[in-house]
């Protein structure tokens, strides 16, 4: 067998792997009890690894809100004392089975979401996405949602999840695909779905009735409460992709806010890197692309899996958000599929004809085509104190995928 | 390139269609330009004949002559004559058929058939798949229809924000009531109602009826025995139309009622009514509903009433006597 | 023996047209079936990437 | 509610297109409803339901086209309606197609395709060739600048898969009666042809035509293919496929002078084929040629088009058609009305063969012709921009077209150059040849006809005159209208001749002694 028919045996692999995935939520934990190999004072952050001196101005400030809010240091100043000098260990999410949006930061007391993919039995796991301190701002305010979640709401779901033994996630992701999300910047009707289930599950668990319509409130009003859950089995459904020799599937692309990175199978858990691209983008009243940071989470693990804007041309309602026209959206739908593997054959779009999301991004492919993988996404603050302030599409950098190319070729020997 | 009037090239078409094929032969003719639209040259004769020219987009009709790249510079008005089967335009544009084969709907009259209750069962499932894709046009009236069909006492009062749709549904939905207790006077009684109703080049109401009658049209040839068609009704129904709409929406209608349309039909019809087809009917019916605006959807629900005749006797009995409602004999027009 | 390019010449040509734009437009309006590719240098026109392609792809 | 509408007669629009127009009114603001609509009865009753009411309404018929907006203001109604024309005349927005961008792409969308046609710049198409080639495509390769080691390459994998490669630096094929590149719209027949020279293939094929009969395919190697490095590998391979063709009676080989080696390894296949082979090998010395087994040798294209079309109708070849008494009696007015110091010939030509074989037909008229491609080295121009006595330009040359569009595209370089020659009172006969077909100009004399006239006129402003001999290369059935290019090269005063053979035999007469 010569090397190519190798690759095409392996990303074949690969591909099967990533459409045999089967989330399963089974848990909202404290991210200290479940996320393996930290301890102490630690805080993970979405992207590639990065030392605090060369974070994004949006990544430092929620690493001071997280700091503040595990009661680590009193005010801002405290908290950015103890990032400088190295007192708080930090950590990418994707080295502990874990994802995070924006900044993506998570810190021991913070519950996660934990997702288990049923077909491998790997677990991953997901921060609560709120509009926040997830982009930066770390004032009192927006702390408030954290310590709801994980005072209130996170201990309340998980209760009640206890009770219906776990939610299987497959079903209300094929029908919320269907129904026009792509489950990146679009989760409403995911959202929803998830929604009715949890009120029903909540019915049955024995909660206070504060916590109960406390909780009921936050889950039936937050668009965007299933994007945790997308990107934790995003996550839950790539990691078994991993460390498949002679595979050039991506199986992860995310980014800090600095720097953009993606692992590809064949070649474990190294990052190939290059700088964070700009978002093109819609912005919210009172800002514009002058303040922009750079493009910035974990969350384009759900384009890893085929999601987000892989799937944009079903979710034509997600377009006032990023801008772009119908026919533009189902042209980067198309265009997506000359640089993966295959086709979904379960996740399928009406708008396409019921053909099936694209699948196992090859680096082969990006190279050789130019074509690089499209990302729907929000748009942080380039400073740190702000919350979000716009959303747009963003186009992963060609230089990663060429780097990953060049290791690849090095790894098995070819060329020269 | 050149823009000199003289300079226009000639045109080789890759498949021509059997009507279209006749016309060209036909005896010397001249004509002129109708229309010109997005893929298609809708051409007249000066018997109102209609020919068009398409590029690839357009789905392959019997009228069709399709060129294989892009059409010729062409405006409404522009004469011209067929020379040697040659069609030549005054500004230099020249279709030069010599190459191009003939084309007209496969064949299906050997094939063993489906019997009438699996093709009635065949066509709810496909139509309730199709009707979750949310359709345009006249396609919103799939999920009322099956609903009024089936489920008894169920008298469907949909609203529709379109004053089209609005407008139509009452007459839809008699037609349908009546297709489905093979009632043919029920059907007549209101289809004038929905000749040339609609928005765009093919209204809604044609191409609905078209679907409708291309259904009849084919169930009344392939099931001679279980399903009589009065033809000269239909004739006299199209004669008394073709003044209460356009030239090109009027020539369709006609065409579909004889049992001709635009090819993804053709294969839709043929893939439902045979027990095992290699293609899915259902992927035929996607590819006709992303013709025009509506248009597909349109003739696609037309056809779904017209397949409601082959509803077994069984569920039909309960609905007796049908709503009958003032009959709009002829239309001043 | 029936080879490829007898094939070629008992017809009808379907031709993928890589580059001028105007060679798959004059074949279309003959009628022969092209394909039109908007080709781009692969790899964007790097040396290195594209000999490394022709390993790999 | 205030409503308003606009009714255009006989107006036809796609629906995708009407909608697009609703849409865009119904998104201005205080726009309650519209209703884009042909005027059909049932259409006017809904309009009446929705109240909407007024005679011309009523009198609209289906065929036209009626546009209604009911606003909160009669100013909202009017702003929509007045910016009506503005929608209904924008160009529609075509939904971005998706290219296709790489081969793979082009061959997942046409499986069954067998042929590549390729013009990517020339470091790229040695790579794309061999692609197509693993594919399983036969490959039209008009890129030039492909180095000769990856021609050979190619040409040898393809002679091992039984592929055929036309090219690199090939401008013409003729495969089953499609046009390959630059190519003339002929009759289907019996005739085959292989040829090294674009415009040597154009010519052959369109004097075939002309002559009644028809050409199977006309294959072309490339300019190289002949050299003693290829060894013919296509031309071979071509001989192979045509010999085996059911369509091809005969087979004719159109070529500039091949290698000594390359002509025996030719003559050595030739001697095998089923089908007679007739060659124009211009420039090589007819000695070389006489005597092979199943060859006839032919010294101009139009001896090798009259031998093949006799030969298929079983019939002798016709003796050489040679200029008819009217063209002498053209050339003998031209001759007494130039002046005593005109005497040299300017040929400015597109076609390279054509520059060949003129020089060829010329010489043996005993006529010196120097040129930027010469038959001999003595005469080849220091520089190619200035002409010496009798000189034959091919303006298709490197020189002229490295970043340029070649003058069978653009006229702009030839019109210059003619107005250049007309400048020297010493020129007597400008010789222009004009070559047709798809992807050619499309209107090759409408581009040059001014310059011919001017340069008469500075002629006969010094009392002589500019005799203009063209030849025209094409058939009625181009894309060009041939017969309109020739009457408008007649209009201009030029003498026109069907082939570049009988304008060279023209220019024979014109320059030869009395």
């Amino acid at each position: 067998m010569d090397i190519k028919q190798k690759i095409e045996q392996a990303n074949e692999e690969a591909f099967r792997r990533l459409c045999a995935g089967d989330p399963v939520l089974v848990d909202v934990a404290p991210a200290g009890e479940v996320l393996p190999g930290l301890k102490g004072k630690w805080i993970t952050h979405s992207g590639p690894p990065i030392e605090w001196k060369r974070m994004c101005g949006a990544q430092k400030g929620a690493l001071i809100g997280q700091t503040i809010y595990e009661g680590w240091a009193k005010t801002p100043d405290e908290a950015t004392i103890l990032l400088e000098k190295g007192e708080i260990h930090l950590e990418p999410n994707h080295a502990h089975q874990a994802v995070g949006p924006m900044a993506g930061t998570i810190s021991p007391s913070a519950p996660v979401w934990v997702i288990e993919n049923r077909a491998f039995g790997n677990r991953a796991f997901c921060r609560q996405v709120e509009g926040n301190q997830q982009f930066g701002d770390y004032s009192d305010e927006a702390l408030k949602g954290l310590r709801l979640w994980r005072d209130v709401w996170g201990p309340t779901l998980q209760k009640a999840l206890h009770t219906i033994g776990g939610l299987e996630l497959k079903p209300i992701i094929t029908r919320a695909l269907q129904m026009g999300d792509e489950l990146h910047n679009r989760a409403i009707a995911a959202s929803s779905l998830f929604a009715n289930e949890m009120a029903m599950a909540m019915a049955k668990t024995e909660l206070a009735k504060e916590d109960l319509l406390s909780t009921l409130g936050y889950v039936t009003h937050h668009d965007l409460i299933f994007l945790g859950l997308s990107m934790a089995s995003g996550k839950a459904i790539a990691d078994p992709a991993r460390d498949i020799e002679y595979s050039t599937v991506v199986t992860a692309m995310c980014r800090n806010g600095t720097e953009f990175g993606l692992n590809v199978s064949a070649l474990g858990n190294e990052w190939f890197t290059a700088p964070a691209p700009k978002v093109d983008g819609l912005y919210l009243p009172g800002y514009t692309a002058d303040v922009a940071g750079l493009d910035m989470g974990d969350s384009a693990i759900t384009e890893t899996v085929g999601w987000g804007a892989f799937t944009i041309g079903g979710a034509p309602g997600i377009l006032s958000l990023v801008g772009g026209t119908p026919e533009e959206a189902l042209a980067y739908s198309r265009e997506m599929r000359k640089i993966t593997v295959s086709t979904h054959p379960t996740y399928r779009l009406p708008a396409l004809g019921f053909a099936g999301t694209a699948i196992g991004i090859d680096i082969r492919k990006v190279v050789q085509t130019g074509i690089v993988p499209i990302i729907d996404t929000a748009i942080a603050h380039k400073d740190p104190g702000y919350p979000k302030i716009g959303a747009g599409l963003v186009r992963a950098p060609l230089e990663c995928f060429k780097k990953a190319l060049i290791a690849f070729s090095r790894k098995y020997d070819i060329g020269k | 390139m050149n823009n000199s009037p003289k300079s226009f090239p000639r045109f080789y078409p890759r498949l021509i269609g059997s009507t279209a094929y006749e016309w060209l032969s036909s005896a010397p003719e001249q004509g002129k330009v109708l229309a010109v639209v997005t893929n298609c040259i809708y051409l007249v004769n000066s018997d109102d004949k209609l020919v068009w020219l398409a590029n690839k987009k357009t789905p392959l009709h019997t009228r069709s002559i399709q060129l294989a790249g892009a059409l010729p510079g062409l405006v409404p008005n522009d004469p011209f004559r067929i020379e040697d089967q040659e069609l030549v335009f005054p500004n230099g544009v020249v279709v030069n058929p010599k190459n191009a084969e003939d084309w007209r709907p496969a064949d299906f009259s050997n094939e063993h058939l489906l019997g009438l209750p699996e093709i009635y069962r065949k066509s709810r499932e496909i139509y309730s798949h199709l009707a979750q894709l949310q359709p345009p046009g006249f396609g919103s009236f799939i999920t009322p229809i099956l609903a009024s069909i089936e489920d008894e006492g169920i008298s469907s009062q949909p609203q529709f924000n379109d004053p089209v749709l609005q407008f139509a549904w009452p007459a839809v939905h008699s037609i349908a009531r009546a297709a489905a207790a093979q009632d043919v006077r029920g059907i007549y009684a209101r289809v004038n109602e929905l000749v040339g109703l609609g928005s765009g080049l093919t209204p809604s109401g044609d191409d609905f009826l078209g679907g409708l009658f291309f259904g009849l049209h084919i169930l009344n040839q392939r099931f001679p025995s279980q399903f009589q068609l009065n033809k000269t009704e239909i004739s006299r129904f199209l004669m008394q139309i073709r003044s209460c709409t356009n030239l090109i929406s009027g020539t369709l209608l006609g065409d579909l009622a004889g049992g001709l349309g635009p090819a993804p039909l053709h294969a839709f019809i043929q893939n439902l009514l045979i027990p095992e087809s290699q293609e899915s009917p259902f992927e035929h019916a996607l590819a006709l509903a992303f013709i025009g605006h509506s248009t597909g959807w349109d003739i696609l629900t037309g056809l779904l009433s017209g397949l409601l005749w082959t509803r077994p006797e069984a569920n039909r009995a309960t609905h007796g006597r049908l709503p009958q409602r003032v009959l709009v004999e002829t239309v001043s027009c | 023996m029936e080879t490829l390019v007898s094939k070629l010449l008992s017809g009808p040509v379907i031709a993928i047209n890589l580059g001028l734009k105007s060679f798959g437009a004059s074949l279309e309006q003959q009628g022969v079936e092209v394909v039109q590719v908007e080709w781009a240098p692969p790899a964007g026109g790097d040396r290195e990437m594209m000999d490394l392609l022709d390993d790999l792809l | 509610m205030i409503s308003g509408f606009v009714i255009r007669k006989n107006q036809y629009y796609d629906s995708v297109f009407l909608m697009n127009v609703s849409r865009r009114m119904s998104e201005v603001k205080g726009v309650l409803q519209t209703a884009v609509l042909m005027g059909s009865p049932a259409n006017k009753q809904l309009l009446l339901d929705i109240h909407i009411q007024d005679d011309q309404i009523e009198k609209a018929q289906p065929n036209d086209l009626i546009v209604a907006v009911i606003a909160e203001s009669p100013a909202i109604v009017e702003n929509v309606l007045g910016r009506l024309n503005e929608w209904l005349e924008a160009i529609q927005e075509n939904a971005p197609s998706l290219s296709v961008k790489t081969l793979e792409e082009g061959l997942s969308q046409k499986p069954n395709a067998n042929l590549a046609v390729i013009s990517v710049p020339g470091e790229y198409a040695a790579r794309e060739a061999k692609k197509a080639l693993e594919a399983g495509l036969n490959v039209f390769l008009f890129s030039a600048n492909v180095s000769i080691e990856d021609e050979l390459a190619l040409k040898q994998f393809a002679a091992a898969q039984g592929l055929l490669v036309m090219g690199p630096d090939c401008g013409t094929s003729l495969i089953g009666g499609a046009g390959i590149g630059f190519a003339n719209s002929v009759r289907r027949g019996p005739v085959g042809v292989i040829g090294a020279a674009g415009t040597g293939l154009q010519e052959f094929t369109s004097q075939v035509h002309l002559a009644g009969s028809g050409i199977s395919h006309a294959i072309g190697t490339g300019s190289h293919d002949l050299s003693e490095k290829i060894n013919g590998l296509t031309t071979l391979a071509a001989l192979d496929a045509l010999d085996a063709d059911q369509q091809t009676r005969i087979i004719a080989i159109v070529s500039k002078p091949p290698a000594a080696s390359t002509l025996a390894v030719l003559f050595e296949r030739i001697k095998t084929c089923k089908k007679p082979v007739v060659g124009c090998f211009l420039g090589v010395n007819p000695v070389l040629l006489n005597g092979k087994p199943n060859f006839q040798p032919a010294e101009t294209i139009d001896e090798a088009v009259r031998i093949a079309v006799a030969s298929v109708n079983g019939q002798p070849a016709m003796p050489t058609v040679g200029l008819t008494e009217e063209d002498l009696a053209a050339i003998r007015m031209e001759k007494k009305r130039w002046l005593p110091e005109q005497k040299y010939l300017r040929g400015i030509l597109a076609g390279g063969t054509f520059c060949y074989q003129s020089q060829q037909i010329l010489r043996k008229a005993g006529i010196t012709i120097h040129s930027n491609n010469p038959f001999d080295r003595k005469y080849l121009l220091a520089d190619p921009d200035r002409s010496i006595e009798n000189t034959i330009v091919d303006m298709g040359d490197d020189f002229y077209t490295i970043g340029r569009p070649h003058p069978m595209i653009d006229g702009a370089m030839r019109k210059r150059r003619i107005l250049a020659e007309s400048r020297d009172p010493q020129v007597a006969v400008l010789y222009l040849d004009f070559i047709l077909g798809y992807n050619a100009s499309m209107d090759p004399v409408g581009e040059m006809v001014e310059a011919i006239r001017e340069a008469k006129r500075n002629s006969r402003q010094r009392g002589g005159t500019l005799t203009v001999v063209t030849s025209v290369c094409g058939t009625e059935a181009d894309p060009q209208d041939l017969n309109l290019q020739m009457k408008m090269l007649q209009e201009a005063g030029a003498l026109v001749f069907r082939s570049n053979a009988l304008a060279s035999a023209a220019l024979c007469e014109l320059l030869g002694q009395e």
